[in-house]
């Protein structure tokens, strides 16, 4: 295992002491809980954005906690979800007194630990509601979950409810929203080697040096297929294939298109992925209002990439534009 | 013996029960999951007991609460929430409640199983802790006539059923879902827990 | 090698592509030229910015093309500096009349076709000066270099620098403030693997799973020690001991920090690093500016780091604030 | 044949020797260097010839320009600008001058070595192109009574003598000089091509 670490079992507690360091202007610990609020939290009045879940997917979820985004995100150890306590001190701290959002991936451990955190918190006065991303179209079950698995698409939900709330909306109004944002949108991925986690220290699955995993979990969870890997278009028709054929009717919209990369791929080759992505979004009718390529959701040093498509309306497309600050928009 | 030192007794009998099992549970969740629910149980009531010598609570109610509090930070994965809620919502049956009769207890496993449904929207026959905590609601139902002691008992006795019907069962909900047909011929491991755990507050009640 | 492209002797113009398709409100392809110019380009009476070098270490070049940085980057093949007339087409495009200032980072080839290229622009009547970086403390001589050779630092050129053009300040000022920043810090890195350039097909160098190469550069070319992987404390304590131990005087100063990473290592690590970082600064009495986290400079797929301290003066700070919009900012 | 159409057969004669010499010189960068300086010159004077086919140029002057171009648009390393200056600085010498002398020719050589060694930053015993250069210009300066052929025959035997000599030496400049004492026994790549021009240059004008 090759890592820039001190101690596998203290890796979280000393990323998130690093991450408060670098930015003190955006991002304050909450030191006892591995949790990161706005440096300037709470903002009064305003609904507070929460999400959180397993480490090992940085930027995610610390890197988008800043104004125009989250409030708060909560760290669990590697590939493992927060506790409600996390999730409760979070919430507390973050809590403006127009009520607290959290926006949670499909994980059973997630789910259940952000209701749970949301039961202790409406006991302790403070409202909350939530959404349940699962734009993965790769599998049903996995792993980890049960139903379609909440992946790259989240960060939209992160921008544009985390604009949203900046905007006044309502509690009820950012809940219709972001059901709405995770309704239109779909993702796929492939990865081409397995991560590591520290604590484990060696690889979560074995794979051929001339095999890909098409549609795995950014846990390093099985997805549909192994196969040869395959040319970058090739890879690029076959994972967009199955976004756009899924429930979502992209054709003759206009979307926002995500190219994340899971951590171990050179921005090179996400850019050449991006560029036969547009060339059959040409094709299909599927206007590009805006394209992300990097990394947004990664697996620790997995070599990978998966693409993810979110059908606009204009609400949508206004929140995608308003002005954030956060971390990992690498704040020049 | 009051009934708040009788529960903290029991509580103490969960904790030890889950140090002695914590390789079984670890082995059983190895063979259908990730192989960490007796880690995590251990850690969780470890945590439980620091919690209750920190700040000794008053009554049943509060120490179930911070039994609850104590899961939820230190489990994690889905048996934390879980058992988490089901603490929390027999702590909240019990609230007002100095010295709870059975009918009492019987209301709060109820309200336990209640809770583990609603969060983990599992039912019985999914391969879960449901198929062990089910089946225990209704024999201390039965069982409410004959005091405390015996109705834990009977409880446990089901629930210890309950955990063995999970050997043939597809697992439907959790982790042990995604192998489907591979899960069958393995206990589920939080059914297990869930009758060793009443089975130790049965032994504790019934020494004190 | 596993690697998402299509043709290894085409990775260059496809990357190229998928960031001006990816970014054409910020970037437009010179498209027989492997170089991107800002959208706009040229922007009258503005000195013009021009950077460039071996392909590879995205986002790095063309990913600081836009207001407030570069007007223009010039791709070459991986690890290749760009050809004479490449730079020459660059500068002409984005020549607005106030002079182009071109950001080279020494290496041999870099900076001998960039001096071509001024010379070739010069005889066409357009006034071209130009700053050769060299921040790397590690080795005075290497495989692509006569003297230190140009890092991660160099970015802190493009940001400064870029601001000072948009300010109005003249192309000798900006020779002056490009001089002086690269006269202020200084860089050294470290690498657990080495990357695979796509048409090599195979590692530059060979390392043991154990072992680590101190003071390597972003080729690959070697470093000052190979030696068994430390904790990242000692490694971080190594490197900035390096840093602050030459000819630059940072203590008592104001730094920005740079902790840049070479393109497989997870930004965990990244920000793990950083912690250390910061308490070192701390107690040597560097007050940190500003902390920058993240790959800003890579080498492919390679894992690592390095560490990039600039001691600021108020000019320099006053530029580093300055907004800019690049796609390496990940506009959200 | 004007001097223009001389020119011109000239640079057909270093495109050849170029092909003839790829893998040779290939093969010295390979020991030194990283190998590529043979498949660089192949490649920018092929590009050179390419060149002057599409848009067949009128002076000497225009000749050389052209091929400055290519080798800069496709040589590529250390070698591609090098080159590409020398050619443009002869070209900048000979303007004007539609059938230059002897002594224009010297001119020529002399600017494109002041050329190499100002953006190389080189001199004689670096190891380089200029080891082959700068001796070739001294010769050509003292040939330079005897006519355009007997001049670059006397040049492009300096410089072959030129290149021997860097056999023994360690660089000082270029990607060889990271190698230090371990260079030393290995002919230096560019000051062979240098050698090998002068001499399919010289060849040319003498056969026409
Ligand atoms: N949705 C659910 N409803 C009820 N019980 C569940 C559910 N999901 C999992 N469980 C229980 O949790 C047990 C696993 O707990 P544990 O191993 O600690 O968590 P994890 O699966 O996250 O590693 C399972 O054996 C099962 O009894
Ligand atoms: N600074 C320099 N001055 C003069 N000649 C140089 C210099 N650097 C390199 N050379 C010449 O260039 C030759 C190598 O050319 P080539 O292999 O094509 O380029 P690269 O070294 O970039 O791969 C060397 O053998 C040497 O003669
Ligand atoms: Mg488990
Ligand atoms: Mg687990
Ligand atoms: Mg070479
Ligand atoms: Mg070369």
């Amino acid at each position: 295992m090759k890592k820039i670490i001190n101690d596998p079992a203290r890796v979280v507690e000393e990323m998130l002491r690093g991450m408060e360091r670098a930015h003190p202007d955006l991002v304050r610990l909450l030191p006892e809980h591995n949790v990161l609020v706005r440096a300037d939290a709470p903002v009064e009045g305003k609904v507070a954005l929460v999400s959180g879940g397993g480490s090992g997917h940085e930027p995610t979820h610390g890197g988008y906690v800043g104004p125009g985004m989250l409030d708060a995100a909560c760290a669990g150890a590697v590939f493992t979800s927060p506790t409600p306590e996390q999730m409760l001190e979070a919430t507390k701290a973050v809590d403006g007194g127009a009520g607290v959002f959290y926006v949670v991936k499909n994980y059973t451990g997630d789910v259940l630990n952000f209701e749970m955190a949301g039961e202790l918190a409406q006991a302790e006065g403070i409202e909350t509601d939530y959404v349940v991303t699962n734009d993965d179209v790769a599998v049903e079950d996995s792993t980890y979950t049960s139903g379609r698995r909440g992946i790259a698409g989240t960060i939209f939900v992160h921008k544009i409810c985390g604009a949203a709330a900046d905007d006044g909306r309502s509690l009820a109004e950012v809940k219709e929203l972001a059901g709405r944002v995770n309704g239109s949108m779909r993702s796929m991925g492939m990865s081409l080697t397995s991560c590591i986690p520290p604590e484990r220290g060696q690889p979560i699955f074995q794979i051929a040096d001339d095999e890909m995993e098409i549609g795995m979990g950014i846990h390093g969870e099985p997805g549909t297929e192994r196969k040869k890997i395959e040319p970058a278009g090739a890879i690029v028709d076959e994972l967009l294939g199955r976004v756009l054929g899924d429930t979502v009717d992209f054709s003759g919209s206009e979307a926002a298109v995500m190219v994340n990369g899971l951590g171990g791929t050179p921005l090179m080759e996400l850019y050449i992925a991006y560029a036969r992505v547009a060339e059959v979004l040409e094709r299909e009718g599927v206007r590009v209002f805006r394209a992300y390529v990097g990394n947004y959701m990664t697996s620790l040093e997995m070599a990978g990439f998966s693409v993810t498509l979110l059908k606009l309306d204009e609400e949508m497309k206004r929140y995608l534009q308003a002005p954030c600050r956060v971390p990992a928009s690498r704040p020049f | 013996m009051d009934a708040t030192e009788k529960t903290l007794e029991a509580v103490r009998a969960m904790a030890a029960a889950m140090e002695e099992r914590r390789v079984e549970l670890t082995q059983l969740d190895a063979a259908i999951g990730d192989g960490d629910h007796g880690t995590n149980m251990h850690r969780g009531f470890r945590a439980a007991l620091e919690r209750l010598q920190a700040s000794p609570p008053g009554t049943p109610s509060e120490v179930l609460k911070a039994v609850s509090m104590a899961l939820v930070s230190r489990v994690g994965g889905a048996a934390g929430p879980l058992y988490g809620t089901a603490f929390l919502r027999a702590s909240s049956a019990l609230s007002g409640r100095e010295e709870p009769s059975a009918a009492d207890v019987a209301a709060a496993l109820e309200a336990a199983l209640a809770g583990v449904k609603q969060r983990g929207r599992a039912e019985v026959g999914d391969k879960t802790m449901v198929d062990a905590l089910e089946p225990a609601v209704r024999a201390a139902r039965q069982a409410e006539g004959k005091g405390v002691a015996a109705m834990l008992r009977a409880a446990a006795e089901a629930a210890g059923e309950g955990a063995e019907a999970t050997v043939p069962l597809t697992a439907r909900k959790g982790r042990a879902s995604y192998l489907g047909a591979r899960a069958a011929g393995h206990k589920d491991p939080g059914a297990a827990s869930t009758a060793y755990l009443l089975a130790a507050a049965a032994r504790a009640v019934e020494g004190s």
